[in-house]
């Protein structure tokens, strides 16, 4: 070979080297560029799979609902006699209202008749019976079916009907909550687009006349879901009614969006805050691009590459030196808690739990660990939703120092019948406990056997880095009391299927850090995680991991799920906060406060939602409303 | 013979330093007390820094090396690190080593026979798998990688280079007369594997076990660097998985730099060792001095 | 004299193997590691078709230049490797299948001295080890026995004073000493035969003789059979009874030594004894000038395997291989010129 | 024939390899505890739901039956349908080998022309000051972790000198909104530099120091000495002689390093978030999409099988040292 070639070769890289850096001027749009840390699941919004928040934030700027939650999360005086106050209207153009006949209910819901398609055609009461019979009939989307039962198997909607074009009747065997908030916030889907892929897919799998069976209805679901929007219906043939069209997708790297011109909603005012905003969409359209390092869509932000990201708490500083971008918080509605499994000892024991709740010093970790991005909390419905959270409980050990929370648990066991081999001592000067001296050792538990080994289930640091941190000092803390902690790396996958195993046998932890939930705004879900008909090993999969079974709270829970009410509810609600907060299944630790920048100099009009699923300035209704400023 | 190879002396140096380190570590902690601790201590008397917004403190006297961002000593984290990768090292390198050797010693021997195919096959099939994925994969079915857990995988991935090395030695070796006439005067086949050829070519696999110190260090990084690790164990790769995870890759070089400088020292330092070793007992390579 | 031993048709091919290239590198922080690379694909006729017989305490010697299969012959008689074809008896029993306890006394029967005295003695071990080690393999005596035999033995074949050689290393030692450490290890267990494998063709020409008389000392003294291999028809004549001529993997001529070197009937015996200046300044012959080199063993030439060398070659050279024929008593030889 | 028998035994060999490897693969992704489907089954669904989906990936079915579908799927190179694309795993791997080759390739054929042209230098001017330096500076940067070395240069020359972009194939707004090719091919090769930099810079000690060796081992060859003796420049004996002979060995590393360094991509594709298959094979495991993580093994290990084979075969024929006669 030629060396000389190769040298070449060598200097025909520094050459490109330089050229690459001459990098060609791009043309001036008003493309909102978003830094994603995730690439989406996919487009299907049948899929089951594609139930992520990413998939969902794209999806929702494609299909919309008859109801949407309130982009403030304050009151809306139109929905007093809704479940949830904050109910807002969207393509229904009132409230529902209700009348009783006979043993059922009839829901009459009204459309608005400005509604249209991106292909031109009205979004009717057909659209609506089509897509509420696609969820009675078929299942699909699967994932949905927990917003139209209570009990699991059957529905609480008896059928939909047309009464007008733009009226629909739904004839309920019983009033819930869920209803409004479940039922009716799910995507409305255009019936000429998806009947003919629905009668095929029918006509395949269904044979003979009698009734759809229930096998043949999985697999008529299943051939639905795995439809490939952005293949087998192309991306331009999508059809939605909402704000942005999908235009161009490059798995994995990014996702473009493009403004829809003729959005219905242009020009209706949106009260947010006390201030009035006019719907758009202004923008071009939305860029969406992968990054896979919070630390490099960081640096594309101040490179001025995209145009919001997320960061974390300690970049805050560097951002607040840059006048051109904003800094925004917010907190999600999520929760996340120490689970306990009440059917091992010791966890069975109240004082047990009690004193592992006082162990965990969640402002500590706040403060040291997550700089402020896990913000306590001492109920199961989080403070930031305000209207269903209760304020007044118990918060276990809140301000004590760490040798006095020792000093606290020592007690607390030992009233109860916990002795020690050997006892842990404390440094008492005026009654005030300076340090731990001597570590216990030798925990029996009051039945007289040896409290065995307990493992903290925690997730490992390549899901959340810093939990792993809080876990190995909590299990310190432990340790120091004479507790014999292990804190086990568990992966989530894993962990789930300890939690609630498939197969429906009993649960496999003691105690329980690593799965938590993105929680919905309407509280129905403190039934589905504590009733005891949801123990995973009486309904297989349940989510009742701790073994909870209090028949108080069950029936309280039961209720709660059928009133009507939000006055009365929510002061079920409150009780039922209490009973957990009093019998201790569950420690809630803390929820998630996320940090944006965004850029005030290229957009205007942006306003933060403080809470729920992907909120900040990020929202979904952001984009209908924030304008591009005129540059030179 | 040391002499004669400078790299090998700049080696050594940097290996003695950092076995100072390792042993170090614990007399450090127990001189500056728990709040020193590397696992978990954290120093409460320290605000907040406004340039990095966290506990997070450039080097001063109190803290050699600063501190991270939840004011924990680095220095101590470091020492802890240079344990650790010592520890995972040389039990690896050690393990990978009476493996290959038992493995070359026994392949060699019989070359050419089914033993030899069947092990020769099973290292081909053990070259062939992408090593860090599977590591990821093996890393998901168990949680994250406990060290020990670790340190057996990379055990079994790691024989491979020493008992090719030994296995074309006993190759070479099994046919010179000296075996030959053990064979001919009855010795039987343990006897020649462990009397006659061991000794002559275990110093040969040298070289190839201070490239697997080498290697198991920067994996155990790189492992760690994904969140795989053993997060129960201050590691160096920790350290750069905390360090990042916490958003402070580009604003704490402090945190950053040490552990990195580190794994490229001390991987190096045994390569240097590695090299200078061989090319001693190497005949092969000495004869072109 | 009885047959002690006796070869028939013996055969052994090699395949051709080739270590052609090692890569050591780590790419990525991903290792490649070595990679021996071989193929086997054609074979080398090494030896191919060769009877002869020792009698009890002869010395017969196996005479040809290198590459001609002699070594081969040797090793395949202590089974250090399976012939392809043939059979092998000592004392009328074939010994190319033997179980592992008869294999283990046959072991002790048959010894083996190798060419190169640096090489044959392991390099870790004290000459007292690398003595003993035969005793201690075949259990014989107890542990002090042992050390004492090893101390006459190495009197026998004259390293003097014995007791200084015991904590030496081989490297210590020069090459006769070294030979004769090798012969003490050989005949320590009492063989009734050994295989002495070109013992004198590395040593200094001022000590070969030394040693050749040593060896026939000590063939009376043990009552042994030696087959000696050799290239060197000078040799061959101060030490064997009967010798054979071995040519490309076969026997050209065999007889009584005497006989073959007055009266050589293959012309490749000829050459041989004709180079050799010392034999007999009476005997005056012309010198033979062989043509070319040895041919390689895997492309063995068609007809008489000499004939590209040969001077007198006939066309019935190149067409078929000779036979053997009866020159005298004992005496054979294949050559068409016969 | 027997010319044509090695090879064949060569890639029976690499199948059965394969096999092997392809198997463990399978058991190991259904040793893993936890549900597959955890990412694609939401918690709050009903059990009857989530027994529709397992039943629709087909995980519903008795492992072996499993296992022999997976076989039969292999044979006839149909890699499945990934879970987190619902896309087949051939179309995203197709999509993501380029990404990959292209930047591998790239930085393996660079390391070996820097390793190439250093290691011949050095081996020239054996135990001088440049030797040790060189040496001890390839050494340094080979053993640093890669990741490490690639923050280091993000923020060096992305963030303080603002010479490259951060992360990243592609300049997205640029190839949505329209670009010509040639804009697109300048902005890959912009995008290219700074991973390509940090994996020539970590590999081509590695390169450098087998030439080294290789060199000295020539250069003690008969007719180096010759050509030296006669008195020819150095240069000439240098790069005529000795490096063209030494370089055979550097040549099969590099084959070598081509199908090796893939698999090893995965913390390099990581940090600069270039859409390989390392990467997506990282994101696949962690993420429990069996078919795409096993079709990623599948690509991987048949390469590294491959690259083997080629190399061992072509050497069998082209060694000179080995002949047929």
């Amino acid at each position: 070979m030629n060396y000389k070639f190769l040298i070449i070769l060598a200097m025909l890289g520094l050459a490109l080297l330089i050229a690459g850096t001459n990098i060609p001027e791009k043309t001036q749009n008003n493309y909102l560029r978003i830094a994603a840390g995730q690439e989406i699941n996919g487009l299907n919004p049948f899929n089951p799979a594609f139930n992520d928040v990413y998939s969902q934030f794209v999806m929702s700027n494609i299909w919309e609902k008859l109801y949407r939650y309130t982009p403030d999360f304050l009151d809306n005086p139109a929905a007093k006699g809704s479940s949830d106050r904050r109910i807002f209207l969207w393509i229904a153009e009132e409230m529902p209202s209700y009348k009783k006949v006979g043993d059922n209910y009839e829901a009459i819901i009204k459309l608005r008749d400005n509604v249209y398609w991106w292909d031109g055609e009205r979004l009717t009461a057909d659209d609506v019976v089509f897509t509420s019979n696609l969820m009675l009939k078929f299942g699909i989307p699967p994932q949905n079916w927990v917003n139209w039962s209570i009990t699991g198997d059957e529905s609480y909607v008896e059928s939909v009907q047309k009464l007008d074009d733009f009226t629909v009747k739904y004839t309920l065997k019983e009033l819930v909550p869920i209803f409004e908030t479940g039922a009716l916030m799910g995507y409305i889907f255009p019936k000429h687009q998806w009947e003919p892929i629905i009668e095929k897919s029918i006509e395949k799998h269904h044979k003979g006349t009698d009734k759809i069976s229930k096998d043949e209805r999985i697999l008529i679901a299943s051939e639905i879901w795995s439809l490939n929007l952005g293949k087998d219906i192309k991306l331009d043939e999508i059809i939605g009614s909402g704000p942005f069209k999908p235009a161009d997708w490059r798995k994995g790297e990014y996702m473009r969006l493009d403004a829809n011109k003729d959005y219905w909603a242009k020009g209706r005012i949106l009260e947010i805050d006390g201030r009035e905003y006019e719907i758009g969409p202004y923008i071009d359209g939305i860029l969406r691009k992968v990054y896979r390092s919070p630390d490099i869509s960081k640096l594309a932000m101040r490179r001025g590459e995209v145009d919001i990201t997320g960061i974390l708490p300690s970049d805050i500083s560097e951002f607040e030196k840059i006048e051109t971008i904003k800094i925004e918080d917010y907190t999600a509605n999520s929760l996340f808690y120490l689970g306990f499994n009440l059917r091992r000892k010791p966890m069975s024991y109240l004082s047990f739990r009690q004193a592992v709740s006082y162990l965990y010093d969640k402002e500590l970790f706040n403060e040291r660990i997550y700089h402020g991005r896990l913000p306590p909390i001492n109920s199961v419905v989080p403070f930031v939703n305000d209207y269903w959270h209760n304020p007044n409980l118990s918060k276990y050990g809140e301000g004590m120092s760490t040798a006095e929370r020792e000093y606290k648990v020592y007690i607390i066991l030992k009233e109860d019948g916990f002795k020690w081999s050997k006892e842990p001592r404390f440094n008492i000067v005026d009654g005030e406990v300076i340090e731990l001296r001597e570590k216990g050792e030798g925990l029996m538990m009051p039945d007289g056997e040896v409290c065995p080994i307990v493992r903290l289930m925690g997730a490992p640091p390549e899901e959340i880095p810093d939990s792993a941190q809080a876990n190995i000092m909590l299990q310190g803390w432990m340790i120091d009391i004479g507790i014999p902690a292990k804190y086990t790396p568990t992966e989530f996958a894993t962990a789930v299927d300890k939690l609630s195993p498939i197969d429906g046998s009993e649960p496999d932890f003691d105690i329980n850090t690593s799965v938590g939930w993105l929680t919905d705004p309407d509280p129905g879900y403190i039934k589905d995680l504590w009733h005891s008909t949801q123990m995973p090993e009486v309904t297989a999969g349940g989510n009742n991991y701790s073994g909870y079974n209090n028949p108080e709270f069950d029936e309280l829970a039961e209720q709660s799920a059928r009133e009507m009410n939000p006055e009365e509810r929510r002061e079920m609600i409150f009780k039922l906060q209490e009973i957990i907060s009093r019998d201790l299944p569950v420690y809630p630790t803390n929820t998630v406060t996320r940090i944006q920048v965004y850029r005030a100099d290229k957009f205007k009009d942006w306003f933060n939602r403080k809470m729920y699923g992907i909120g900040g300035c990020n929202n979904p209704y952001a984009y209908m409303i924030i304008k591009p400023i005129e540059r030179e | 013979m040391f002499k004669a190879n400078k790299l090998g002396i700049i080696g050594v140096v940097i290996l003695l330093l950092f076995l100072f380190f390792a042993l170090f570590g614990p007399i450090y902690v127990e001189m500056m007390g728990n709040s020193y601790s590397p696992m978990g201590g954290m120093d409460t008397s320290l605000g907040i820094n406004p340039e990095t917004n966290s506990y997070a403190w450039p080097p001063s006297l109190k803290h050699p090396m600063g501190t991270d961002s939840k004011g924990s000593d680095i220095f101590s984290q470091f020492l802890n690190g240079s344990y650790l990768a010592f520890l995972i090292g040389i039990s690896i390198a050690l393990g990978a080593a009476i493996l290959g050797v038992i493995m070359g010693l026994i392949s060699g021997y019989w070359g050419g026979r089914w033993i030899d195919s069947l092990i020769m096959r099973s290292a081909d099939a053990l070259v062939s798998i992408p090593f860090l994925p599977l590591l990821i994969v093996i890393a998901a079915v168990v949680g994250s990688l406990h060290l020990f857990t670790f340190i057996m995988i990379m055990m079994v991935f790691s024989w491979v280079g020493v008992c090719r090395v030994i296995r074309a030695q006993t190759l070479s070796l099994r046919t010179r007369p000296y075996i030959d006439s053990a064979r001919v005067a009855g010795a039987s086949s343990s006897r020649i594997i462990f009397k006659h050829i061991a000794p002559n070519v275990i110093p040969l696999g040298f070289y190839e076990l201070t490239m697997i110190v080498g290697a198991a260090i920067i994996t155990e990084s790189g492992i760690s660097f994904l969140g795989f690790g053993d997060p129960t164990q201050m590691s160096w790769g920790m350290m750069i998985n905390f360090c990042t995870a916490q958003g402070h890759t580009f604003k704490a070089p402090w945190w950053l730099l040490p552990p990195g400088f580190g794994i490229t020292l001390l991987s190096m330092a045994f390569y240097l060792i590695g090299r200078a070793f061989d090319e001693i007992v190497n005949p092969r390579l000495r004869k072109m001095e | 004299m009885a047959n002690l031993f006796e070869v028939r048709g013996l055969k052994k091919y090699f395949p051709v193997g080739t270590n052609l290239q090692f890569v050591n590198l780590k790419m990525f922080h991903f290792q490649m590691k070595q990679r021996v690379f071989t193929k086997e694909e054609e074979w080398v006729r090494a030896v191919d078709g060769v009877s002869f017989k020792v009698d009890d305490r002869e010395v017969f010697g196996l005479v040809g230049e290198s590459g001609c299969g002699k070594t081969t012959i040797g090793r395949l008689i202590v089974k250090l490797m399976e012939p392809t074809e043939g059979d092998i008896y000592l004392d009328g029993k074939n010994i190319v299948k033997l179980s592992k306890n008869e294999l283990k006394d046959f072991r002790k029967n048959v010894g083996m001295i190798f060419q190169d005295p640096y090489d044959s003695l392991n390099p870790r071990f004290t000459i007292l080890e690398s003595v003993k080690e035969p005793l201690d393999i075949h259990r014989i005596g107890e542990r002090e026995d042992r050390i004492k035999k090893v101390v006459s033995i190495l009197k026998e074949v004259g390293l003097n004073p014995e007791k200084s050689f015991l904590k030496r290393y081989p490297h210590e030692l020069s090459g006769g000493q070294r030979q004769r450490v090798a012969i003490a290890r050989t005949l320590i267990v009492n063989p009734k035969m050994v295989i002495a494998d070109e013992p004198c063709s590395m040593l200094d020409v001022s000590i070969r003789a030394e040693t050749m008389k040593m060896m026939i000392k000590l063939k009376e003294e043990f009552g042994l059979s030696i087959l000696y291999i050799t290239h060197d028809i000078s040799e061959a004549r101060n030490v064997t009874d009967s010798m054979a001529v071995m040519y490309l993997g076969k026997i050209v001529e065999s007889g009584r030594t005497d006989d073959i070197i007055e009266n050589p009937s293959h012309p490749y015996s000829k050459a041989l004894i004709s180079v050799v200046p010392d034999i007999d300044p009476d005997i005056k012959r012309g010198k033979i000038e062989l043509l070319g080199g040895v041919p390689s063993s895997s492309n063995i030439p068609k007809g008489c395997r000499f004939n590209p060398r040969c001077p007198y070659a006939m066309d019935i050279c190149r067409e078929k291989e000779p036979d053997y024929i009866r020159v005298e008593k004992d005496h054979i030889a294949s050559c068409h010129l016969l | 024939m027997g010319r044509l028998r090695y090879p064949l035994r060569r890639i029976i060999e690499g199948l059965i390899t394969l096999f092997i490897v392809m198997t463990i693969i399978f058991l190991l992704f259904r040793v893993m505890p936890g549900d597959p489907l955890s990412i694609v089954i939401d918690p709050k669904m009903t059990p009857e739901v989530k027994e529709m989906i397992r039943h629709s990936y087909g995980l519903d079915q008795p492992m072996f039956v499993q296992y022999g579908i997976y076989l039969k799927n292999l044979f006839t190179l149909n890699l499945g349908e990934s879970f987190r694309y619902s896309q087949p795993v051939s179309e995203v791997l197709a999509a993501r080998i380029p990404n990959t080759l292209l930047l591998f390739t790239s930085a393996s054929v660079l390391s070996a022309v820097l390793g190439i042209i250093l290691g011949r230098i050095i081996a020239w001017r054996r135990n001088s000051k440049l030797e040790y330096g060189l040496t001890l500076a390839g050494l340094f940067f080979y053993e640093m972790p890669i990741f490490w070395f690639g923050l280091i240069l993000i923020y060096l020359f992305a963030f303080r000198l603002n010479l490259f972009p951060i992360s990243g194939m592609i300049d997205f707004e640029l190839w949505t909104l329209g670009a010509t090719t040639g804009e697109k091919i300048i902005d890959i090769l912009h995008h290219l530099i700074l991973p390509l930099i940090t994996l020539t810079t970590a590999s081509f000690c590695g390169m450098m120091l087998l030439m080294r060796t290789s060199m000295v081992e020539t250069m003690k060859e008969d007719y180096v000495e010759a050509a030296k003796a006669r008195g020819l420049p150095d240069k000439v004996v240098r790069d005529s002689y000795a490096a063209r002979n030494a370089e055979l060995p550097v040549i099969t590393a590099f084959i070598l390093s081509l199908s090796a360094s893939i698999g090893g991509g995965v913390l390099t594709e990581k940090i600069f978030s270039w859409p390989g298959i390392g990467y997506e094979l990282y994101q696949a495991t962690i993420g429990r999409d069996y078919p795409l993580a096993q079709g990623c093994f599948f690509i991987l290990t048949l390469m590294t099988i491959l690259a083997v084979i080629v190399i061992d075969i072509t050497y069998a024929y082209l060694d000179p040292r080995v002949s047929y006669d």
